[in-house]
């Protein structure tokens, strides 16, 4: 076995920390959209990861479609869950108060994570890695096919947002109805359109998440919370609304991860990752990249 | 809504008093002290709670922490080091009320989502102590051994006599709470609550009362969490997770975070949906516990302490 | 164009019309004056559907609108001018003016997009040299201007104006009032609400007076400039 | 307590406020006398709020001092600054939606009135006492606005005129010696307007002196001992009403030479 | 007034909550806690199937003298509070005569005083050693035993097999759970009486998706050996990430939380040489015939799987050893508690059960030794006798 050096070290952390904050990044993308349509932080967030890696093991290995007929038909199924999530939890409430709100999606997590048991178990499942498992060497780090898939992914994602926001007319609309409801329904736009669309496009992004990491990190029906607490960790560390800052709170914080239990002490990663939040909150009160506005006047 | 009148509060007192009685008489429900003796304790956190939240208006997702900083003070002090479970419990008490000016100062400077980002970062960050301090906690086997309690040779060993004890504090500090939100400080949290400009244009010191109610909130989990850890003698870090915090979070809103009354109906409600109604549900149980958490958010937002003014609403009518 | 018969609306419980009507005729300016308070802007969301109202009747063109959620109604060519302008402050001029016809983008319809907005361009020179910047970083005075050309870009039949004159100065209040007429003269029917008494009145040919959510006076503008109690009530004398 | 050394109750000098590149308030300077009412006037964005914000303390000026009572106070915070004797309004109404009117007005009496949180949770006999001693200075206070009849109805049921009354009232149970109102009659219809300034004039009559924002020309001209005219963040005119009113400079920056607005 | 309605609103609510138990005449109640669902719900899971399944054979069967075994099942969620309560109402409410579960060890240790407290038997399916000893007054806990295995003798296993092949510089790696933990605490422990140096030792969070990171620094310290203390998918995601990293050249021990086929399947191809010691329920398919526990394994093997039409976890065998004990001292003394308690502690030595031969004495409640372990290598996605 080859000696391994402390650079090789450090890119080895370097690299899963860019891996798994790639997938932080993508849960706190979907908070945001939704967040700046509807001022609401879906704490159900995380299931749709769950879903979208379960649904795809369901149709790829346990249907037997191929890669790239299960791949589209994954998302729409969890965008339709998304959409579910819209119409049955949130748009029936009729006074939304932030609590309400951050409540109502807790609630609909947990069934959602019970219909989940209830289907598949409470078993982790696997997925084959879509091209393979060879690793690639880089520097003397090791980097999984995978890895690439799921930061490939991400950059699609930003791409494709981007594009959606600023270059198509229900991007405008949408960013419209983040900014003022009223007025957008003025120039005819349907809101609840819109919240229903956010919902699903969020829905989207977190299908692609649970596709992409299943086959490195398995996926089983609990997975979900977990994932929703680091993606809001890395929505405020980015700053809420900020697509931009969603992306870096996600990479800093899976890099900080990785970097401390490499280096420091890996029982107390999760902690590095939070103290470094909590120190940017106390000296930047609105996120690194968020706007100050933003977080006035919410009332719980 | 703002009174509080003597005369359910005098009715609850009655209710407490002579349950255990009615308990013993009707079949089925003789363990129902018991369960009451973790609401009771459910209680004085969600009294602190919606102190903050509900009349403040600031979110707190960190509550477990201080009701884990209160169980463990007592845990490590009385089983490593003897000391007397009164005074553990008065000291973790004040470690937790330190703890939280530490974290209140800066954090609540920060408003929303950001809040309660924070105060959950807190929570975790406390949670993960518990499990990694193995030498000091005992890490996730948690710690057992933890004395009862006892005053002058009088030991609260059964049931009945630790549900007197602990309805003694939450009555306590129900009262307490009541007194607070009807006097000049009450007011200036709700003023703080509507207003927070306006609060500092009338003198008040916003920042500081926040952290004080802040601080209020932190003693009162922590004297949960001792009786907790007095009661079951023995803690281990899960009970003090996110999840909890979380939980606490769902029983003021379930029993109406704006009424006093709310944090006392939220609390029993949790209590029994998830210690004893839900058993029924067998595996359904925690979907079971989504829907009527959905039911109740999108049918009575002001929680069930709201179902009062409804039903006067439709008797108007 | 316009007939609203007796319509009540509340906040909460607090009523905020009490059994208001209102007839906006064809190719008119109508004014409705009032206090702040008095139920204008209520009356002209529950017009645009932004409140559900009630009780009432509200005929657009015989068609009765009550209740019909706001985007709906703006296909029908009602176009409103919120109060406070209400801009969408962190997308540019031209992307504030493309949502403006919104429902027509999702018809595919470029040309009669072009041409519009190359009318709007014409009314508010000023916009078309702003196009690229951020509508929040413009002037008051340029905002109200750009929340008239979004609205305008719906293709309006009947116009509602929510407060244009609030909190501009006195020349820039000039300046758009002139657009107004310009616009009534090209065929817009105009429904205006304004706390500016004088100003509202000297543009329009009906007015209404609103008080604490009830029409208490109406009739031709001039009539009511000339009334005493509209003179010591609202024009401070 | 209070030595009146200086013959003016606020000082205002060298203020500049800047946001970021954006200069709202450009080397300000004026002052206030005691016992009586200074209006500050001039057309929208003139920076009339951002010096309401510097004096009732949300903002610290850039640069400059701002002295009350001689006691400079441009870093104190709001609370201090109410502490010390000056109360405010606000232009979009800040009442607490969530009381009563007089709770409202009691909310006012916590600067004066002190009780801990300790001792109100022990309902300690003082703070009974107390209380009582606030609400009756509370109801004295409604008495004195005008609006004690509706002393238990719930603050945002009010109609917008008493709102107003009732933020005045709120600010005259903190005890100033200086009351700062942003723009108490907008919005007013006129006989609420009327009853606004008559209440104005019977709080100068009681010994505070009252600095005001104010649009309505006409309520200004009238209770106003002195008028100040803002421009674009600078000072353009200062004096008594009559001579403000026939000074060109200030109808043509204000009123913009227009004939609309001088009716 | 309005909050009388409300406090009638909560009367009533608490009149939902009253059911009439109907009192099964003749028949012999067992309590059981278990993890059922929650963090935990691999455990408890197959414990509560295996315990339902036992009980149903036994009923079908003609029942206990007669008499009907009623099994009563609380989910604790693998929460302390949730254990506790329900042990009590097992105890005072249902009046069970004995009590199985609850499934982990913090769980366990919470409800450990009630047994003494109501004089009831308790016999926990968890792993540590403090659920039936209590170091304080260094004596076995009066009324509580406990079937699985401990750690300790886990950590035995695997260092007696380390020495064996002559290694002794090792990384641990464990899961910041209760299980992990506890392990770690064990393989720390015993490491000098072993002789073995540990280079590295390195955590890892329950819902982690990837220890890189950690087996990157375990691989800067070239050790000879990795002992991998976890449960659940991390255990899974840790070999995949071993073999990534090109280690497949330090030989890989797992905890016998690693005891299921379904993980060897999961680690697609990663698991191949890994070595774990497991109870002989998890190989009864390969044990040779000779094998005292062979019988008892493959009936029990047989059955679940028929039953529940998935691969058996040997976790249900923890269960399995419980409640059969359990029926032993029902059948010879009835539903005496005290009686039962004794029977567990003079009468079952030599019970074959499917993590091993029980010998229960008054010092003793645990009943097992090293032996109950076997050392399994992965072979051909297989489990295989290790050398």
């Amino acid at each position: 076995m080859e000696k391994i050096t402390f650079a090789s070290q450090l890119m080895q952390y370097l690299i899963t920390g860019l891996t798994v904050g790639s997938i932080y990044a993508m849960v706190a993308i979907g908070f945001n959209i939704i967040y700046n349509v509807t001022e609401i932080i879906n704490f159900a967030q995380g299931e749709f990861v769950m879903l979208g890696g379960l649904i795809m093991v369901f149709l790829h290995v346990a249907a037997g479609l191929p890669l790239l007929a299960a791949f589209p038909l994954t998302i729409i199924l969890v965008t339709l869950a998304g959409m579910l999530l819209d119409r049955l939890a949130i748009s029936p409430i009729r006074q939304p108060s932030v609590l309400t709100l951050i409540i109502a999606t807790i609630g609909a997590s947990i069934i959602i994570k019970g219909i989940a048991m209830f289907i598949w178990g409470k078993d982790p499942f696997d997925l084959p890695a879509f091209s393979g498992r060879n690793p690639i060497h880089l520097m003397g780090a090791v980097i999984q096919p995978q890895y690439l898939w799921v930061g490939g992914f991400l950059i699609i994602i930003v791409i494709l947002l981007t594009f959606f926001f600023e270059k198509t007319i229900i991007g405008k609309a949408m960013s419209a109805c983040a900014e003022n409801p009223d007025a957008a329904s003025l120039v005819g736009i349907n809101v609840k359109h819109m919240i229903l669309l956010s919902f699903s496009l969020s829905a989207a992004i977190g299908a692609v998440a649970g596709i992409t990491i299943t086959p490195i990190s398995l996926m089983e029906y609990d997975r979900g919370a977990m994932l929703a607490i680091k993606g809001f960790g890395a929505v405020v560390l980015g700053g809420l609304g900020s697509f931009p800052g969603a992306i870096l709170g996600g990479l800093i914080l899976g890099t900080i991860e990785s970097f401390g239990a490499g280096l420091i002490h890996s029982g107390y990663k999760d902690a590095f990752a939070l103290i470094v939040l909590l120190a940017v909150l106390f000296i930047r009160p609105s996120g690194l990249l968020g706007s100050v506005e933003v977080s006035k006047f919410k009332r719980f | 809504m703002l009174r509080i009148g003597k005369l359910p509060i005098t009715f609850f007192a009655l209710f407490i008093i002579v349950f255990p009685w009615i308990a013993r008489v009707i079949p089925g429900i003789g363990h129902y002290p018991d369960l009451l003796i973790f609401a009771g304790i459910y209680c004085l956190m969600t009294m602190g709670l919606s102190l903050l939240l509900g009349y403040t208006g600031q979110i707190s997702l960190g509550q477990a922490a201080f009701y884990g900083i209160g169980a463990y003070v007592s845990a490590i002090l009385t089983t490593t080091y003897g000391l007397n479970p009164w005074l553990c419990m008065i000291i973790g008490m004040i470690v937790a009320a330190i703890v939280a000016i530490m974290v209140g100062v800066p954090a609540l400077k920060l408003r929303g989502h950001y809040l309660a980002m924070a105060t959950l970062a807190f929570g975790i960050i406390v949670f993960i102590i518990f499990n990694e301090e193995v030498e000091w906690t005992g890490g996730p086997d948690g710690m057992s051994g933890i004395p009862g309690l006892s005053v002058f040779g009088f030991n609260f060993d059964t049931t009945e006599k630790y549900y007197y004890l602990v309805w003694f504090f939450v009555y306590a500090a129900f009262i307490f709470t009541i007194n607070v939100i009807q006097s000049r400080s009450g007011r200036a949290l709700r003023a703080i609550h509507a207003s927070e400009a306006a609060s500092n244009a009338m003198g008040i010191d916003v920042s500081r009362f926040k952290i004080m109610v802040f601080v209020y909130s932190a003693i009162l989990a922590s004297l949960a969490g001792s009786l907790y850890a007095h009661r079951l003698n023995f803690i281990n870090p899960t009970t003090f997770d996110l999840f909890f915090s979380i939980k606490l979070l769902i029983m003021i809103a379930l029993g109406g975070m704006h009424d006093i009354w709310g944090a006392i109906i939220g609390a029993f409600l949790i209590t029994f949906l998830s210690f004893e109604w839900l058993h029924f549900f067998g595996e359904f149980e925690v979907i079971v516990y989504g829907v009527i958490l959905l039911l109740i958010i999108i049918f009575l937002p002001h929680g069930l302490a709201g179902i009062p003014h409804i039903v006067k609403g439709w008797l108007r009518r | 164009m316009l007939k609203i018969e007796k319509l009540r609306a509340y906040y909460d419980t607090i009523p905020a019309l009490k059994g208001v009507s209102v007839e906006v005729p064809e190719g008119e300016i109508v004014s409705i004056i009032g206090a702040n308070g008095a139920g204008k802007s209520t009356l002209l969301k529950a017009i645009s559907g932004l409140i559900k109202t009630q009780q009432g009747r509200i005929a657009y063109k015989d068609q009765d609108i009550a209740g019909r959620a706001a985007n709906k109604i703006v296909a029908l060519g009602i176009s409103q001018v919120p109060e406070g302008r209400q801009i969408f402050a962190h997308l540019t001029v031209q992307d504030n003016i493309n949502l403006g016809a919104y429902l027509y983008f999702k018809r595919r319809n470029r040309a009669e997009i072009a041409e519009r907005m190359s009318e709007v361009y014409t009314l508010f020179p000023i916009l078309k040299r702003r196009v690229k910047q951020i509508a929040g970083t413009l002037s008051g005075g340029e905002q109200q201007m750009l929340a008239i050309a979004r609205a305008l870009m719906g293709r309006p039949e009947l116009l509602l104006l929510d407060e244009p004159s609030m909190g501009l100065a006195p020349l820039i209040v000039r300046e758009i009032f002139a657009v107004i007429k310009k616009l009534n003269e090209s065929g817009t029917t105009i429904l205006l609400v304004e706390q500016n008494a004088k100003t509202a009145l000297n543009v329009a040919k009906h007015a209404f007076v609103l008080e604490t959510g009830e029409i208490v006076l109406e009739g031709l503008a001039s009539d009511l400039l000339d009334n005493p109690k509209v003179k010591e009530a609202y024009l401070g004398g | 307590m209070n030595e009146k050394r200086t013959e003016n109750i606020l000082e205002v000098e060298e203020v500049i406020m800047a946001f970021g590149g954006l200069v709202a308030l450009i080397n300000l300077d004026f002052q206030v006398q005691h016992h009586t009412i200074k209006a500050i006037i001039g057309p929208n964005g003139a920076g009339k709020t951002t010096l309401f914000n510097v004096i009732t303390g949300s903002f610290s000026p850039t640069e400059g001092t701002v002295r009350f009572n001689g006691k400079s106070i441009e870093n104190l915070k709001a609370h201090e600054i109410a502490k010390l004797g000056i109360s405010r309004t606000f232009q979009t109404i800040e009442l607490f939606t969530n009381m009563t009117v007089l709770e409202n007005v009691m909310v006012g009496c916590h600067t004066r009135i002190k009780s801990s949180f300790i001792a109100s949770g022990l309902r300690l006999p003082q703070v009974k006492r107390k209380e009582e001693q606030m609400r009756s200075k509370a109801m004295d206070i409604l008495e004195f606005v005008g609006i004690a009849d509706k002393y238990n109805e719930s603050a945002d049921s009010l109609p917008l005129g008493e709102r107003k009354i009732l933020e005045i009232g709120r600010a005259l149970a903190t005890e100033p010696e200086l009351v700062c109102l942003d723009e108490p009659a907008s919005g007013l219809n006129e006989t609420e307007t009327q009853a606004a300034a008559d209440l104005i004039r019977r709080i100068k009559d009681k010994g505070v002196t009252v600095w005001l924002v104010e649009h309505d020309m006409k309520v200004v001209m009238d209770i106003a001992d002195d008028i100040m005219v803002l421009n674009y963040g600078e000072k353009s005119a200062e004096g008594p009403p009559l001579e403000i009113q026939n000074n060109p400079k200030v109808s043509e920056a204000y009123l913009g030479g227009g004939e609309e607005n001088n009716a | 007034m309005s909050k009388k309605i409300t406090v009638l609103v909560l009367v009533c609510l608490f009149g939902i909550g009253v059911v009439i138990t109907p009192a099964l005449a003749d028949s012999y109640k067992i309590g059981a806690v278990f993890a059922v669902t929650g963090r935990a719900s691999f455990l408890g899971d197959p414990e509560k199937k295996t315990a339902v399944m036992v009980a149903d054979q036994i009923n079908k069967a003609g029942g206990i003298g007669g008499k009907k075994l009623e099994l009563i099942v609380y989910d604790t969620e693998g929460d302390a509070t949730k254990a506790n309560l329900a042990v009590k109402k097992l105890i005072n409410q249902d009046k069970v005569c004995a009590v199985i579960g609850p499934s982990l060890s913090g769980t366990s240790m919470a409800v450990v005083p009630l047994a003494a407290q109501y004089k009831t038997p308790l016999i926990s399916v968890a792993a540590s050693y403090k659920i039936t000893w209590d170091d304080k007054a260094n004596k076995a806990r009066h009324w509580v035993f406990k079937t699985p295995q401990t750690d300790t003798m886990a950590v035995e296993a695997i260092y007696t097999h380390l020495k064996k092949r002559g290694i002794n510089k090792i990384a641990i790696m464990s899961v910041t759970s209760g299980f992990g933990k506890s392990g770690h605490g064990e393989l720390v422990r015993l490491a000098p009486q072993y002789g073995m140096n540990i280079v590295a030792d390195e955590f890892y969070g329950p819902k982690d998706t990837d220890m890189t990171a950690q087996l990157t620094k375990v691989k800067g310290l070239a050790p000879k050996a990795i002992v991998n203390w976890s449960i659940g998918p991390t255990q899974v995601v840790i070999l995949r990430n071993w073999k990534d990293l090109g280690m497949t050249s330090i030989p890989f021990y797992q905890s016998h939380g690693f005891g299921s086929r379904k993980n060897i399947e999961l680690a697609a191809g990663a698991a191949e040489g890994v070595y774990t010691p497991l109870g002989a329920i998890n190989v009864a398919e390969i044990l040779p015939t000779s094998h005292v526990q062979k019988n008892v394994t493959m009936q029990f093997f047989n059955d679940y799987s028929a039953r529940y039409k998935e691969p058996l976890s040997s976790f249900g065998g923890h269960s399995w050893d419980a409640m059969h004990m359990v029926i032993k001292a029902l059948r010879a003394v009835g539903c005496n508690r005290t009686a039962i308690r004794d029977f567990l502690e003079n009468n079952t030595a030599g019970f074959v059960g499917q993590h091993g031969v029980f010998n229960y004495s008054q010092k003793d409640h645990i009943g097992l030794d090293k032996d109950a372990f076997l050392m399994i290598v992965v072979k051909n996605g297989d489990w295989a006798l290790a050398q």
